[in-house]
């Protein structure tokens, strides 16, 4: 079977949209089928792994931490784009999740390399 | 004070159906009267009771029907928009009912707020 | 008249697009994504002190909670849903979506 | 029986999206109860209403024109936001439909004034 | 070449679901082969057949039907995503189904290309 | 890689996130609201002007028509949908939603 090089691109702020949120759902069964995968957090992307994150005042599911537990299902390509990351005052310490932090070019380069790239 | 709410977004794409339920259960906890949850656009998904979500989410067509119970919200969703999105008397929730955009204009003008949640 | 702002000002322009209309003194609250508006040290935190010298500014605890922002711009008011309702109660309201 | 200062803000461009479409028929449907309607183009609502536009090939239904059959049912209050035009690199000429054009601090005013404000 | 299409916003709300129709109409015009529309998030508002847009609009639930029908494309429409949004069997358009995110991923895999359309 | 945009310029931060990937030379196409990135004279034509000098842009024609978008920025190419499928034959898709 062909192994292809899936990027999944989160893209959107956790809670305010499903996105994050479904799109983290498809990541999860997609990493059951052994395919090359790759998960870039950019733009609002990256508050999807702000620590500290209580959901329960509002009334839905936090998902932060689920984001740590990829690596259990091989997902080990989780990266940020730094100028998102600084641009919202953040830094690697403020993040749930270890990942790599990369500029806008390695990214770039990086998208160009995927048969298939998903926006979520 | 009497409020009215205009819904405009889909249960758990957005989250303005979680935020409308929150604002209207503080309103009434507060001695005020809700009058009713006008769904427009994919709000009107709000009122489908197939919906199924998992046993340990919250279940959105369900706490409407619940406020309509227990605090007399009336919960309508407009017809253009309901036929567009399949919505239709067969699947509506109990509670609820598919009414005209004059509706939403009685609210707007017997109420003393209209607050719309949305996107 | 009570401005509600719903978005982040990282991904939609509404921010900078209602804030030519508020008139000096009328209270803007952020909910939803919108809170990421009052986080400190953002892209947006020049802006936002800026309002808040004309503006009271107020922001939602359960969405800020929901999101960690948890540094928040000086002067920013949080409130909950019942503070919600007293702004509605106060005020006639505007929702920019 | 009150009558309601109401406002609709047009914020979209047209087809994109369905809310400008479904603002317009929600506007349609108020102007029958004899309210004190306005409309006010801010943003990419002012797309809405340009000139020359012609939905033909996407498949979808045109609607520009039915702005301008507004003052039929005798909402008479149409205005743009300047800047939103100037903007926009467009000008009084480019729009299918008579209107006032109003600067931002008019505008604001304009608001404060209103019992009801819905956003499209 | 083989396409597949993932579709994540709902019909009439939002131009992709269109976009993706014409899209997928001129892929077959031209002769290559559409396998599959994936519906996900609210694109699986797509494949309700209670779907009853105005005479003179457009039918897009129809439209996916007749594009399955005459040239043997697959409409599906994640089982999550559908339970939300009280999609189901019973309101599921002729030539729909309804199937998990494993299938997308087949479709990922076995196409030349994967095309999202939405929001 | 063909790049796909969807948004209007003025809406979204879209564009700008966007380009800070591309890499020269791929081609990039604007389709439903986004066509309106490539009108001439808007605030975006200065923008658009410098990612034409790396990238080649088309336009979906039509979207350009369906919002009445008749003048384009100089050098921009317009598709209609065959052409978009003749693109996307081309190259590896990345649609920006």
């Amino acid at each position: 079977m062909d192994v292809k090089k899936i990027l999944h691109v989160m893209r959107h702020a956790p809670h305010g949209t499903v996105y994050t949120y479904e799109g983290l759902e498809m990541i999860l069964m997609m990493a059951a089928y052994e395919q090359d995968l790759t998960v870039v957090f950019i733009g609002d992307g990256v508050y999807a792994l702000k620590k500290e994150q209580d959901t329960t005042d509002i009334g839905v599911k936090g998902y932060a931490r689920t984001f740590a537990a990829l690596g259990d299902y091989d997902v080990e390509k989780l990266y940020v784009d730094r100028i998102s990351l600084e641009e919202r005052g953040l830094t690697e310490e403020d993040l749930e999740v270890g990942v790599e932090i990369l500029d806008s070019e390695t990214i770039g380069r990086l998208m160009k390399e995927q048969d298939v790239v998903i926006h979520h | 004070m009497k409020i009215g709410i205009l819904l405009k977004q889909g249960p758990y794409n957005h989250q303005a159906s979680d935020t409308a339920y929150k604002f209207a259960e503080a309103a009434i906890r507060k001695g005020h009267t809700v009058d009713a949850v006008f769904l427009y656009n994919d709000g009107v998904i709000n009122a489908t009771k197939l919906m199924d979500p998992p046993q340990d989410d919250r279940h959105i067509a369900e706490r409407w029907s619940d406020l309509n119970r227990e605090h007399g919200v009336e919960i309508l969703a407009c017809i253009a928009a309901s036929k567009r999105r399949g919505i239709n008397e067969d699947v509506m929730i109990k509670g609820g009912a598919i009414t005209g955009l004059g509706t939403l204009t009685d609210i707007a003008i017997r109420n003393d707020r209209l607050i719309t949640f949305g996107d | 008249m009570l401005h509600t702002i719903n978005k982040s000002p990282f991904e939609s322009n509404i921010l900078e697009t209602c804030i030519r209309f508020v008139q000096p003194g009328d209270p803007i609250l952020f909910i939803e994504n919108g809170v990421y508006a009052v986080q400190a040290h953002s892209r947006f935190a020049p802006m936002l002190e800026g309002i808040r010298e004309k503006n009271p500014v107020y922001a939602l605890q359960p969405d800020l909670s929901a999101r960690g922002v948890t540094s928040l711009i000086d002067g920013v008011k949080t409130v909950d849903y019942e503070g919600f309702v007293d702004l509605v109660e106060k005020h006639k309201v505007n929702n920019w979506l």
